[in-house]
């Protein structure tokens, strides 16, 4: 193993524990602790030469679908670490914090803007508690109208988190399948919804970037059922400044400021998943809400009907912050700009491709598309897996695989607007190869990453999730 | 690129949008960078940090130095540029470092296994109550009223459709857990039991150990990190899930967010726990290497059926967590504790000799924080220190109304005694 | 080739040339300009692939003779990085600048307590200005008194800059040799010394890592000729609380900031090289000098001897700062531990490779040290730099080569005071296992860098130096 | 570790250093790094800064927007944390990108070698001098006595030790080379000529191109890179040598320094040229590769007799503006070298409404600075302007005596009109 990537605790620590007495109660003084102190050089090359071993968007394509890996403005990060972010207080009083109370208010109102809905929260910490949030709020506001609706609507072709959302905040799920097409099936939309729906939850365009047309129609059905219409935002960098939620009859949205606006995935986080809604749905919104107040802006937490709190603070501000920043720097033309050129590649990529790879259903797509390995696979051996593998030895970060499930040996690939035609064309052309290359190769890769093909079924097994489990475990074999 | 896919103009590719939902995006033109940096920055000079208007905040959210190392590990793009490591093999680096962190709070919290973040400490809370209701049948969640009203009410929230009800005990005299409270509230409906040491007031309980022994329903525990590098890992008191803010450790406060949910639970319990784990394994050639595991427990495989719906935490500042703690390492962290502690009486004591104020209430140890009982309302002191150029404390009022006349005052090693004194002087003249 | 290291101006550029029409003077307008705009997705990861390819001090260990590669806190860097050090013109009334001017005077007396010197000069640029300014003091100097000396007196193992600054002043040189002992030779230099002589340039220790122990002696025959005793301050790092060229008699001095305080190399600059001075030469720093005036730092340029200028402006200030920080951090003790670990790494170090290399001359030595692959060449056809290339296959980078001249195939070893025992066993090991291997591997050596051996003799030939270059000879070859 | 090399103590591996010799280090104890980082903020507090204050200094340097992906680029440790490429294969990346900056000043200057930084434009300008000397038997350089007094006493310096001497020529009506004193001076005896375009006045001069014309010796322009967005290029007017500060492309005024020498000469000179330069290559396999190259024109090889003694120079900062570059393009260069005229115009024409102020002072072209003549001394000005919360501009007094009524005022693209109007409205209000 390369010595810089032994782990960072596989270091002594002093015997003996330093002296804590008279610092807590007697009885609760702790008496060991295996952290070593690494001196600063150390540190330094070892958190360096790890990140080595990482791929992200500024190393190179990053076509992940679903994930919008766009890249990540310098600019933003640089307004967000200065201490008049960093340094301040959530529970500050609110004079000290009318620039972040302003930078909150504009960003509300921007969402508010680019998805049609007339009110929005930034508390959310990502997608998935924005969409949880919503569900709260469904929740809440058939509550309020005194109607027992237990059961939301899904697609099979939703994100995962949109099933599980619906389930935490204790609904029971409707799965519906897409029709041939690849989009909602409305006789099945039909005979699922019910008055016991509290709401359908969708994406548009859906997880196959293919955008559902009859949207309006669905809207109503669904509206005329009384329940509401939730959109999961994580597509929005498809339709910018073309449509909104709102035209199309949504009632609730969330937003990844993390995918759409541009701000760091940072390896997993920390995202921002504001939510949107439309007036009637208002009240419900998480408290405190910022609101004016003598010429300048306040918290409120008075809203008798609020679900009241997901997040222990006021959300994310530093992300809001850097997705704030991003659509500043764009603006409107330049938001729609996004969308259009996030779907230009997308097709041509797609086009590109589909020569050597199945792309199930019809054109054209929005954001993103998929493609299947079905073939490959039965006449080659080559599994989607496989040709994710294989693109990391071209310095290509692999799609997303088997996602949605309803495509077999899926790749789910968004370029996003980022990529040039030249990278584009490198995809195309590493995908295409793959394609055709000797099978051997391509399912034993990869051959040049940082490590071989990792064993994710031993890591299963063994749930070894710290040092402390992999060191009594060692002590245990011997 | 069109004439290769052949279309002639852009929004041909929207042919597919109908007309009936077609609309405009009515917001500004764009900026240049140089015009976006001035006017955000023209708009946050708004802003009071508590670089400028010292501040004695807390309750969850603490301005600790944050090492330059720190910053610079997470600016390097290769980390905050990725996305979740769903490719072990070009993953190999945020892997380690979040296992490395995971490891950590094992370490910290005495229990073999951890996730690799929740969105914050409250979310993490919430988590662990609904864990305790997938771990258990009881129907009754038992938590301090000595909370923030953020934590309670996210609590209630991430409750609902699990059935469980929310009950609240209460304090003792010295500020501890009220016992006899507690013994009667816990009955054979349990489903978990949550205490928090250091309490929302500051107080270090030395009751908590005694509460493993009140119930076999699941124990959790929240903690501030920073703390526990002074006291015995909750593991060892029998805590089956440790939860708590991490943003303490080498994380700014950002007006509240990201902050770091850390989630740590007995090994026996990992398949029941909400959020993502990294776990050793090997790669092709028997070497060592890390993946995302137990991933059958996630929403992107069980949907419905998962432990949570998380999908993006906040991984990278789980990273600023991992390297502030090797930065400081154990002797580190035990002085970095020991130095708020030390800063929270000195602070403590010379309020204590002002007329009128009871500084602290609660005779007890504390961390960093403390209440202090003044002769005005609290809100109205904050309103009094900010225009002599300072934060006040928390008042008590909006958490624990009965608490409505207290202020909990943080202090922290980024108060050196001049801020002390300072802000003592102050509070003496307008008392 | 990679793609990603295609050069950066290999993309167009939109044909015909914007307008400048009214800007400039008729017939000075522009009309072509090849400098492609980079889109910042493209440009990050342009420049991140490019630094990828390039080992730094966080990368691993940097044992570079004479260079003193020290690790580069991060926190001086961030204090490096705020608007009150970037946003400052050096012509700005002194009023506005008192933080900067409070920084300089700070580190003034903090270089004059470590290097024994009465007044300090933060203006030179680096090492190498800090030198010929001192040489144009001394030519002042001599000058102030009427007498002509013209000679400079350098050892034949002094830096190479130390000759070339001597003469760019106007001086002749006068070469001695070392001694058996690798010192100075006493009689060589009293041969060489005469009413010619303006000043000897001196380091100590020496660039073998030897400290001349007879260096009084030295300096009273020096200064008994009239003549100055000039330090080199780049070895500083292996005396700082033990001795000081003040407390050995030189005269003048120059610090490289960028080695003994820790600030950045930054791949061959920015440094920072101050001088210092004993009282009797105070008159002729560059001037501004910094002065107290009515409870402020005001900056005085009424110095008639001194002279005057070397830098455009007052130096090197965001690496003064810096260095002033670390200072800060380190106080006196840590900077006597800095040079204590420094030399007691450099002898470990020493120690362990002295069976598989010649280190020619006696114990100790300070902080670096001098092995030969004289035998290694001899016997296996192993020149040092094979062994050089072969160490950066195992992640190290590679000691100076063939300096100093009188070491043959001469590897000039300074691990600094940053190693830890467990990295300096690791070069040991590297160093000793080359030392065995198959000549064969280690003369094709590296295998595992980013690119083959570099052909150096053909860059020479070609002598390219731009893309312009290489563009009109790729045209002039078809 | 001690033991291994058979010492007891540290100290013994001393025991070379005389007893004669030794002494003690009389500064303070070293400090934490969260309190040197409060420290050194709190020294710092007392700059007021550009942002602060708002400044119209600028005679070579300049407050230019720094883009922040030039910042993110030179804080990737493998660059900054890295030596002097002497080992190619290890650096390569260094090596490219500072074969980038050599080729994108080719580009500017319309020269086809450049070399990779000296210190700064004043040094460059210095070493252009002392080239000339090697290029050519003159014995005098011609330089413009509308220069800075910083520039003009470097290069001074520079000359120590040539022979060469320094005369200066003079400036006409319109702030341009006057003609007729350099046809004067121009003997056969002439080393070297030096022009500045623009110059320190800010003109940007039409003459310069006749220069060429007038002597065989070698001619040195000095440039603004920015400006050149603009204008032809120095190469294409005849010049050999062209020098200048790009410190004006992405990197800030740091008080000064580090600024960055530009430095590009004629193909046929390159080996006369002083400091170090990146070169084409190939490695083992054929593939294009980088490397310092003419190593045999410097210090470390050739010694006393090098072109030049810099060893280390500016690399980072010549990274910088290679990033920079890259990031406007040339479109964007030219709309910022626009930008920054029109932002002169403007101010120009502002003042101009003053009465008894003549703006600008000569009627010429531009760039982003030019002198006005006040009614008061210009340094009492300044002392005023200070109190009103700006910093004025340069008074001439200092570097060109003649002209001790003027004031050089710089204005760039940081000044928005509200900046430029204020500042206005201050100078009327005072004057
Ligand atoms: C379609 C879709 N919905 C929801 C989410 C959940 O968002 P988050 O990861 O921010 O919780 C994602 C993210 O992967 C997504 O792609
Ligand atoms: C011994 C010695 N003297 C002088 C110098 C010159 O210093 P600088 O590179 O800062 O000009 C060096 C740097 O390599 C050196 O090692």
């Amino acid at each position: 193993m390369r010595p810089d990537r032994r782990l960072i605790m596989e270091r002594p620590v002093r015997e003996g524990y330093p002296d804590v007495d008279g610092y807590v109660p007697e009885g609760m003084e702790r008496a060991s602790l295996h952290i070593p102190k690494v001196d600063e050089p150390e540190l330094l090359r070892h958190y360096t030469a790890l990140s080595r071993d990482n791929f992200g968007t500024d190393s190179g394509p990053y076509p992940l679908g679903s994930c919008t890996m766009k890249h990540n403005p310098k600019y933003a990060d640089r307004l967000a670490s200065q201490p008049a972010v960093g340094r301040m207080h959530h529970h500050m009083e609110e004079e000290h914090a009318q620039g972040s109370l302003d930078i909150m208010r504009r960003m509300e109102r921007a969402l508010g803007e680019i998805s049609g809905m007339d009110s929005v929260s930034l508390q959310p910490s990502a997608g998935a508690h924005g969409e949880y949030a919503a569900m709260l709020i469904v929740k809440a506001y058939h509550a309020s109208r005194n109607e027992e609706r237990d059961e939301v609507i899904v697609p099979d072709s939703a994100h995962g988190t949109n099933p599980a959302s619906a389930a935490m905040a204790g609904y029971k799920l409707v799965e519906i399948p897409s029709g041939d097409d690849g989009c909602v099936d409305l006789d099945a939309l039909d005979a699922a919804l019910s008055d016991r729906t509290a709401a359908l939850m969708l994406t548009n365009p859906n997880t196959l970037g293919i955008f559902e047309r009859r949207v309006k129609e669905l809207a109503s059905m669904v509206h005329g059922k009384g329940a509401l219409l939730y959109y999961d935002g994580a597509n929005l960098n498809a339709i910018m400044g073309k449509t909104s939620p709102g035209a199309m009859g949504f009632d609730l949205v969330h937003f990844n400021l993390h995918k759409t606006f541009a701000t760091p995935h940072g390896g997993g986080g920390p995202g921002s998943g504001p939510i949107g809604v439309r007036a009637f749905l208002d009240d419900f919104l998480p408290v405190p809400r910022i609101i004016d107040e003598d010429d300048r802006l306040a918290l409120d937490w008075a809203m008798p009907r609020s679900i009241g709190k997901v997040n222990g603070a006021m959300g994310n501000f530093a992300i809001v912050l850097r997705a704030y920043a991003y659509i500043l720097r764009q603006g409107g033309d330049g938001l729609k700009g996004c969308s259009e050129r996030a779907v230009l590649n997308s097709n041509y990529l797609k086009k590109r491709l589909e020569d050597h790879y199945e792309v199930p259903f019809a054109d054209p797509r929005k954001h993103e598309f998929v493609a299947s390995a079905r073939k490959l696979k039965k006449d080659k051996g080559i599994r989607a897996l496989d040709v994710a593998k294989r693109m990391i030895d071209h310095g290509i970060h692999p799609p997303t695989i088997y996602f949605p499930a309803l495509v077999e040996e899926a790749l789910m690939i968004e370029p996003t607007e980022d990529e040039t035609m030249e990278s584009l064309d490198r995809i195309a052309d590493v995908m295409i190869s793959i394609a055709e290359e000797d099978p051997a190769t391509v399912v034993a890769a990869p051959h040049s990453a940082p490590v071989g093909r990792v064993d994710e079924s031993k890591a299963v097994k063994d749930a070894v999730l710290s040092y402390r489990r992999m060191m009594s475990l060692r002590e245990g074999s011997r | 690129m069109m004439e290769h896919i052949g279309i002639g103009f852009e929004d041909e590719l929207f042919k597919d949008v109908p007309e009936e939902v077609r609309c405009h995006l009515p917001l500004p033109r764009g900026m240049s960078e140089k015009d976006v940096v001035a006017e955000v920055g023209r708009i946050l000079a708004k802003n009071r940090h508590a670089g400028e208007v010292p501040s004695f905040l807390g309750a969850g959210c603490y301005d600790h130095y944050v090492p330059a190392a720190v910053d610079h590990v997470i600016s390097r793009s290769e980390f905050y540029t990725s996305y979740t490591p769903y490719q072990p093999e070009v993953s190999q680096g945020m892997l380690q470092a979040l296992f490395e962190y995971q490891s950590h709070i094992s370490e910290l919290t005495g229990l073999d296994a951890a996730n690799c973040s929740m969105y914050d400490g409250a979310t993490a809370l919430g988590e662990a109550a609904r864990m305790c209701a997938r771990l258990n049948d009881g129907n009754v969640f038992l938590a301090p009223r000595a909370i923030t009203r953020e934590k309670l009410s996210v609590l209630r929230n991430y409750l609902t459709g699990t059935g469980v009800e929310l009950e609240l005990y209460g304090w003792d005299d010295d500020g501890g857990v009220d016992l006899e409270d507690l013994e009667r509230r816990v009955t054979g409906d349990l489903c978990g039991l949550y205490a928090e040491n250091p309490n929302l007031f500051g107080v270090i309980d030395a009751r908590v150990p005694v509460l493993r022994g009140m119930t076999d329903a699941p124990l959790v525990m929240g903690v501030n990190p920073l703390a526990l590098a002074l006291m015995r890992p909750p593991g060892d008191m029998g805590a089956d899930i440790v939860v708590g803010d991490g943003q303490c450790l080498g994380s700014p406060m950002n007006y509240g967010g990201p902050g770091l949910g850390v989630f740590a639970c007995r090994q026996e319990h990992v398949r029941k726990m909400p959020g993502r784990v990294i776990g050793l394994t090997e790669d092709s050639h028997g070497e060592q290497a890390f993946c995302m595991t137990l991933q059958t427990r996630e929403q992107h495989i069980r949907r419905g059926r998962a432990t949570s719906n998380i999908c993006t935490n906040v991984a990278l500042v789980a990273v600023a967590a991992a390297v502030f703690l090797s930065y400081h390492g154990r002797d580190g962290l035990v002085e970095l504790a020991k130095e708020n502690i030390d800063r929270g009486r000195r602070l403590m004591d010379l309020i204590s000799d002002i007329d009128n104020v009871q500084s602290p209430v609660f005779e007890n140890y504390h961390f960093n924080e403390f209440l202090v009982e003044l002769p005005v309302k609290p809100e109205k002191m904050n309103g009094i220190l900010s225009k002599r150029g300072f934060q006040g404390g928390l008042p008590m009022s909006a958490h624990v109304p009965e608490m409505g006349d207290c202020m909990l005052l943080t202090t922290t090693e980024m108060h050196d005694d001049t801020v002390q004194d300072s802000f003592v002087s102050v509070l003496k003249e307008v008392l």
